[in-house]
């Protein structure tokens, strides 16, 4: 043992509790605020096409992370609301670790005009065999409901 | 000139934020820990619930260090014994705190001070709060003495010192 | 052994803000892009990417490098992240020098972000976590509480007022004011404002205090080959210095920064430095605080030990005095993004030995400056020495 | 002019699920202690520079940087963090000796995850806040959609992935310091209690506690020092992207990428032929099988059964993971790439004892960074 004196019974230890205490208030972004507020506002899921790299973004960003030059707000487009399941899974925890009473279903769905795939629930029919491929589409919270958020989208439906 | 590589970042206020005029989401989610004390921290609260102070002897260069650690920085090699400390000690530096840390202004100001003990090696401090002092009073190298909660109340933690008060 | 020479090249830089709206990811997008286009560089020439950016807790995101990455051009790219609290963005610019010097890469991105603001209720918020966390937290100490300690300490050893300090808060508010990246310039601010200012913890006045800052800065460097064809003006890399000491900073004489003076060293002897206020022209020591700009000219070993303050008060640190310090306008002027700041010194230098820092310009041909950051628990030195 | 560069001393301790009788200091000097026996050195004497990995968020303390110092004997010393896996500290020691800065670095990494009450919470809390986070999601769930559309790629199975979980925990029950060893059969893997499917319980890789410290040196100085050096022959590190839309899901670009740096700089050009074992990132089943063919160690698409077939067991022409990974030792968080290397430098020295493979002289160490990163960082190392 390294040490002259060292703990002789588990008595003796002790866990000091402690947190940081902190919370956080994120903005959008220029390019976020502008995507949140077609959805909130316009019920559209938009894209950003950056053209010489042939990647449209969605969400979209101010840059091309690939050739780190600014996308033009030209290259914006509206893609889905339909797309394609790209992958699935069936959640058992919650954030704290604790088991879910109803685990929860998400995806990854490609949408129609899209090159890369976005995270969402995924409302998965009874008895419906999973895979993917299967073509989902985006439903959207009631236009006086949405406050700017992703989760202005509620979930992918399977169609 | 430099001034063309500047980028024209978009500022906003916090009425901004009031007014709804930008988009925000929060997040409250939980940073917990529980920190294993272990043996050096562990044995000096278990002290201070009893009352006392105590450092850790280092046999290479035979400074005494406080707060205690199971080794020595300088020497690298683990420390050899447990020392019990005087009561008193001398203040090496101390602030007169006006605010809270969210700039809140507190209504009487709060005096932390850094504590060498007597019994420690030179400059070996503590950072504590002063009390029973007027903070004009408050002078570097004044002499002080810890002031203890009551055994009862004692939980084996620094503030079970409630603060430090001048000596006489 | 003979090492590799590195220079910077390009320089790039966000306006410092309040609040951005920008996310983080976009301010070091903004800085990056800014520093490739000054040297008309590609990301396609950037072989590695170093990121420096100080606690998770600013911008509320966990490895908050990882989440910066694209925005810092590392997309497919080697990356890494270097820390060492308020001084990393010096730092910064050491870690990519020993990634050229290593023979690894020939060219290095070094981008700086933080973005303060997203902290609630209160950016000092994210220092609450600083201290220890059995001995010292349960205190409810607050970040101001060590800078009182410190500027106490040392005024108390060398019989410094609080006027002799804050005429660096005027020096260098006064010089933001020629800089276009600044959040707190202010050409007409005098001592008296200062002085008259809030005390938030004595001797710590609201004006001794830089101001909570969003913002990004980068810079190129690249190796002494490519650094030729890139500009006819690389500005070198001659020294790097780092050094920290113990936690236990209660137990540490707080009135000089010997973590400083040890930075300085190192950096200063790879530099061939041995008359420190003789070979080298302008300063840009880390001022978060006034008094921190003053002990740290003394770690540098600039003026001797508390005649900082002199030397302020006969002007020979001010931009057209004989050793210039912050022309830049320092954290106290153009803001503190913490990480970002101190890689804004590196820049400046960069700008003011190419001569094209415009208004601030510091005058008489300058060859060789000092970048200098601090950190952490009045703990951490960092040292850059640049020269042309 | 580029110097070569040694590992000439490494030390750890710990590797349990808790150590409630060490302070973070305490295990941290204690692996310290170790390492600079194993390279016969004294810390304040000899060593130029000290780089530690540490996240605040995994140690509760915001700019956690401050209290590396001591334990190390780094005090007053040239010493930095990196905000990375512990590979990527070693890859900066790398960096500054190889540039005639220094002579000897230190790396330092550890873990006291057990003292992180709200893991989860704190993993989640590396998403994006904007299109993430409000999902408010286990963060597992990641895991889950990366290995379902392998599945769905027809690149891997369920079966195959619990073959690496029995592999792995059984190795680990030859490994002293291993926490998490055992004998499971696929079954039980298959059928333990589901994560996000179909990623089973077994299938993630538990936390574990530990502090490992190695100590280099350019080949010159090590030649001088008693112990006994493995040389670094290659590093490389990559990030893909934080975002979830553009990254390679199915390909591990950042495995790939960090791979062929590593493989340059060592002049390895047939991975598969010229490296004897390999410690891969193996925080999910799934990960070590993907990492494998990222990595070029085994041919795209085989390594599910390349697995089953006890290719990559102790006894295969591939060895993988014999420490147990962490799958079987447990995840270190910031420590975990240094427990892969540090099988490779016991391997490579002969001092892996029961496990000991036969005749090694190469062999590659591999981390990933974790949920929800797309960074890696490969070490070549060589007898």
């Amino acid at each position: 043992m390294t040490f002259a004196d060292t703990l002789e019974h588990p008595t003796e230890a002790r866990a000091w509790k402690g947190s940081i205490p902190v919370w956080h208030r994120y903005t959008a972004g220029i390019a976020g605020e502008r995507f949140l507020r077609a959805l909130q506002e316009q019920g559209k899921i938009l894209g950003a096409r950056c053209e010489p790299c042939g990647v449209t973004y969605v969400p979209p960003r101010m840059y091309c992370e690939r050739c780190l030059k600014p996308v033009p707000e030209s290259s914006w487009m509206e893609v889905g609301p339909r797309g394609e399941l790209v992958s699935f899974t069936r959640v058992y925890l919650d954030l704290d670790g604790n088991r879910l009473e109803t685990p929860c279903w998400v995806g990854l769905v490609r949408l129609e005009g899209a090159s890369g795939v976005l995270l969402h629930y995924l409302q998965a029919p009874e008895g419906v065999l999973l895979r993917s491929g299967m073509k989902v589409e985006a439903v959207l919270k009631p236009a006086g409901d949405r406050r700017g958020s992703i989760l202005d989208i509620l979930h992918w439906k399977v169609l | 000139m430099m001034d063309q590589w500047v980028y024209s970042t978009t500022g906003l206020h916090e009425k901004d934020f009031e007014a709804g005029q930008v988009l925000v989401e929060t997040w409250k989610g939980k940073a917990e820990y529980a920190w294993d004390t272990g043996i050096a921290i562990g044995r000096f609260l278990e002290e201070l619930r009893r009352g006392r102070l105590v450092g850790r002897r280092c046999h290479s260069c035979r400074r005494i260090l406080f707060p205690p650690r199971m080794f020595c920085e300088l020497c690298f090699r683990p420390t050899a014994e447990w020392v019990t400390l005087a009561q008193t000690g001398t203040v090496n530096t101390y602030s007169l705190v006006h605010v809270r840390w969210d700039m809140v202004r507190l209504e009487q100001p709060q005096v932390p001070a850094v504590i060498a003990m007597d019994g420690a090696s030179q400059g070996m401090g503590i950072l504590h709060l002063l009390g029973e002092v007027a903070p004009e009073k408050v002078k570097m190298g004044m002499r002080v003495q810890a002031v203890w909660k009551p055994a009862e109340d004692r939980e084996g933690s620094i503030t079970d010192i409630r603060y430090f008060k001048p000596i006489g | 052994m003979t090492m590799r020479r590195v220079a910077v090249v390009g320089a790039g830089m966000t306006k410092f803000v309040r609040r951005a709206q920008e996310t983080g990811r976009e301010l070091a997008w903004e800085a990056t892009s800014k520093a490739l286009e000054s040297c008309e560089m590609s990301i396609d020439q950037i072989e590695a990417v170093v990121m420096g950016t100080g606690p998770d807790a600013f911008d509320g995101v966990h490895m908050k490098s990882e989440w910066l990455a694209d925005g810092a051009g590392a997309w497919g790219k080697p990356y890494m992240r270097g820390y060492v609290g308020g001084g990393t963005g010096v730092f910064s610019a050491a870690q990519g020098w020993y990634h050229v010097a290593s023979g690894l890469f020939d060219t290095c991105l070094v981008v700086c972000e933080e973005k303060m603001s997203p902290a609630q209720p209160h950016p000092q918020g994210a220092f609450l976590t600083i201290f220890d966390n059995f001995i010292e937290r349960p205190l409810g100490p607050n970040l101001l509480w060590i800078f009182a300690l410190e500027m106490n300490a040392y005024m108390q050893r060398y019989g410094l007022r609080k006027e002799d300090i804050a005429q660096v808060a005027v020096k260098n508010k006064r010089n933001a004011a020629d800089h276009p990246a600044s959040l707190l310039g202010d050409r007409n601010i005098t001592l008296k404002d200062i002085l008259d200012s809030e005390v938030l913890a004595w001797p710590v006045q609201r004006l001794d205090v830089s101001p909570v800052t969003d913002g990004a800065v980068a810079v190129v460097l690249a190796a002494d080959n490519v650094a030729r064809r890139v500009t006819p003006q690389p500005v070198w890399i001659e020294g790097v210095g780092w050094n920290l000491d113990s936690a236990y900073w209660t137990n540490r004489d707080l009135s000089y920064p010997t973590y400083v003076e040890e930075a300085a060293r190192m950096a200063y002897r790879m530099a061939g430095i041995t008359e420190p206020r003789q070979q080298i022209h302008i300063a840009e020591p880390y001022d978060p605080f006034d008094y921190k700009e003053l002990h740290h000219l003394e770690g540098l070993m600039l003026f001797p030990k508390g005649k900082a303050p002199e030397a302020t008060a006969l002007g020979i640190t001010q931009r057209n005095g004989d050793l210039p310090v912050c022309p830049s306008g320092g954290l106290l002027g153009v803001g503190n993004p913490i990480a970002a700041a101190g890689l804004m010194k590196v820049a400046e230098l960069f700008w003011q030995l190419r001569g094209e820092a415009g208004a601030r310009q510091v005058p008489g041909n300058p060859r060789r400056g000092v970048a200098q950051a601090w950190g952490d628990l009045m703990q951490v030195g960092t040292v850059v020495v640049m020269g042309k | 002019m580029n110097r070569t560069v040694e590992i000439v001393g490494v030390g750890w301790s710990g590797f349990r699920s808790v150590t409630p009788d060490q302070s973070y200091k305490e295990l941290i000097f204690e692996a310290a202690l170790r390492a600079y026996a194993d390279a016969g050195i004294d810390p304040r004497r000899d060593v130029q520079g000290f780089v530690t990995a540490a996240e605040d968020y995994h140690e509760g303390t915001s700019i956690y940087d401050e209290y590396t110092p001591d334990q190390l004997g780094a005090a007053q010393r040239p010493m930095h963090t990196i905000g990375g896996d512990g590979l990527h500290a070693l890859a900066a020691a790398y960096m500054q000796i190889a540039s005639g800065l220094m002579d000897v670095v230190v790396v330092e990494a550890h873990s006291k995850a057990s003292n992180i009450v709200s893991l989860p919470h704190i993993v989640a809390f590396a998403e994006d806040p904007t299109f993430e986070r409000p999902l408010a999601l286990h963060p597992v769930a990641l895991a889950g959609l990366e290995m379902q559309e392998l599945i769905s790629l027809g690149r891997i199975t369920e079966e195959q992935c619990a073959g690496v979980v029995v592999k792995n925990k059984r190795n680990a029950l030859r490994n002293p310091s291993a926490a998490h060893g055992t004998v499971v059969g696929p079954e039980e893997v298959l059928s333990s209690p589901p994560l996000a499917s179909p990623l089973t319980s077994l299938m993630a890789a538990p936390h574990a506690d530990g502090a490992l410290v190695f100590v280099l040196a350019d080949t010159e100085r090590a030649r001088t020092l008693k112990g006994e050096p493995v040389r670094v022959r290659g590093v490389g590190w990559a990030t893909d992207t934080p975002a979830l839309d553009s990254r390679d899901w199915t390909g591990a670009r950042y495995a790939r990428k960090a791979a062929q740096m590593a493989y340059r700089i060592a002049g390895v050009q047939t991975p598969g032929q010229e490296i004897d074992f390999a410690e891969v990132d193996d925080s999910f089943a799934h990960k070590e099988l993907l990492h494998l063919e990222a990595l070029g160690l085994v041919p795209s698409g085989r390594a599910g059964e390349w697995t089953l077939e006890g290719q990559t067991a102790s006894s295969g022409p591939i060895p993988v993971n014999v420490s147990g990974g962490a799958l079987g030792e447990g995840s270190l968080l910031d420590a975990t790439g240094l427990s892969r290397a540090l099988e490779v430098v016991l391997q490579l020295r002969g001092q892996a004892g029961a496990r000991q493979l036969p005749g090694v002289t190469t062999g590659l160490a591999f981390a990933w960074r974790g949920l929800p990163t797309a960074v890696g960082v490969a070490a070549v190392l060589s007898a």
